[in-house]
């Protein structure tokens, strides 16, 4: 029971990085355009992956409700 | 079960690919707002489009068969 | 051997699903490029989708044959 | 080992896109010159970038979780 | 077996890139007409390119190797 | 011991193949922007195909050092 629940539990974790991955991608293309002199982000930048998250998963979770009600 | 979880992925691969498309569709940067009414016609169209290219496919696979080709 | 006919049936409308997803998503992009009011497909719109997935299909069964063909 | 493999499946999506992205923002056609800064600097910024999505993803999760949706 | 088995899905992936590219390539919204004679030259220098870019990579391989780095 | 080498030949040689087929993908997309008449690749083309390799092998290899460097 403890090795089910332990491969639960790392399979969830893996789950979750593997979305983070795919978000960071997305929005990366999305909000980062060119490299600049220092390697960080701008505040601007860091603002624009954020929202751009959150609006991702704003329309997954609408698009998941919208299917769910056309049942 | 079989049957199942062979729903399930087709569930998960359309959730996907609907808002893949429809963040696209109705997303502007600095993507300060959501826009609920952009994204439930999206997926209406979405649905309508799954739909339109589902029959088209099926007619065409029917076609070749009547012709022997498969 | 009904089972195996089963999984085999299963397995056959599953590979087509998937083709469905894909070509939906491919001529989705290619054909819808702006929401609109009503949330309908315009005829246009519609007449795209199915030559889009027509000349995919015709371009996918050429180069299966072009392929042949070479070796 | 069950922990480890995943590590590897992790890392390697990391350099994959992390490579897909760079040569994107780095390279420019034909191609003739290797741009080591702009790797070095985009590396900084995919990384900085993972991080921050990462927190702000958790943060959502959290919030869901207090506000009793999952 | 397991040769075969790896023949086809190489064989499953050059078809699926190919059709992709040439499609992108050869056709022309609204899509209404077929471009054999674009799709057959397409696929040509596809092959051409996957000979060209494999010869490459196996260069840089076996330089890498020669140079004790891998 | 014969069939585990085999089977781990055979497991490089298939990554290989699959590393050619992304990186054919890739390069075809970015070198060959129209296809012309005779069917045949343009010297020009070749050669940006095989810069597009070169520099994106270049690209991943200071990637999986840098991240190397970070831990």
């Amino acid at each position: 029971k403890d090795m089910s629940n332990f491969i639960e539990i790392e399979n969830s974790k893996q789950k979750m990085q593997m979305s983070i991955h795919q978000f960071t991608n997305t929005c990366f293309k999305q909000c980062i355009t060119h490299v600049g002199n220092d390697g960080t982000l701008s505040s601007q930048e860091d603002l624009c992956l954020r929202n751009c998250l959150n609006r991702f998963l704003d329309t997954n979770i609408q698009i998941v409700k919208g299917l769910q009600n056309m049942k | 079960q079989i049957s199942e979880e062979l729903a399930i992925v087709n569930a998960t691969e359309l959730v996907n690919k609907a808002t893949e498309n429809c963040f696209e569709l109705c997303m502007n940067k600095p993507y300060t707002d959501k826009n609920e009414l952009c994204v439930d016609q999206c997926l209406k169209k979405y649905m309508q489009s799954w739909n339109s290219i589902s029959k088209a496919y099926l007619d065409r696979i029917q076609q070749a068969s009547a012709a022997g080709e498969i």
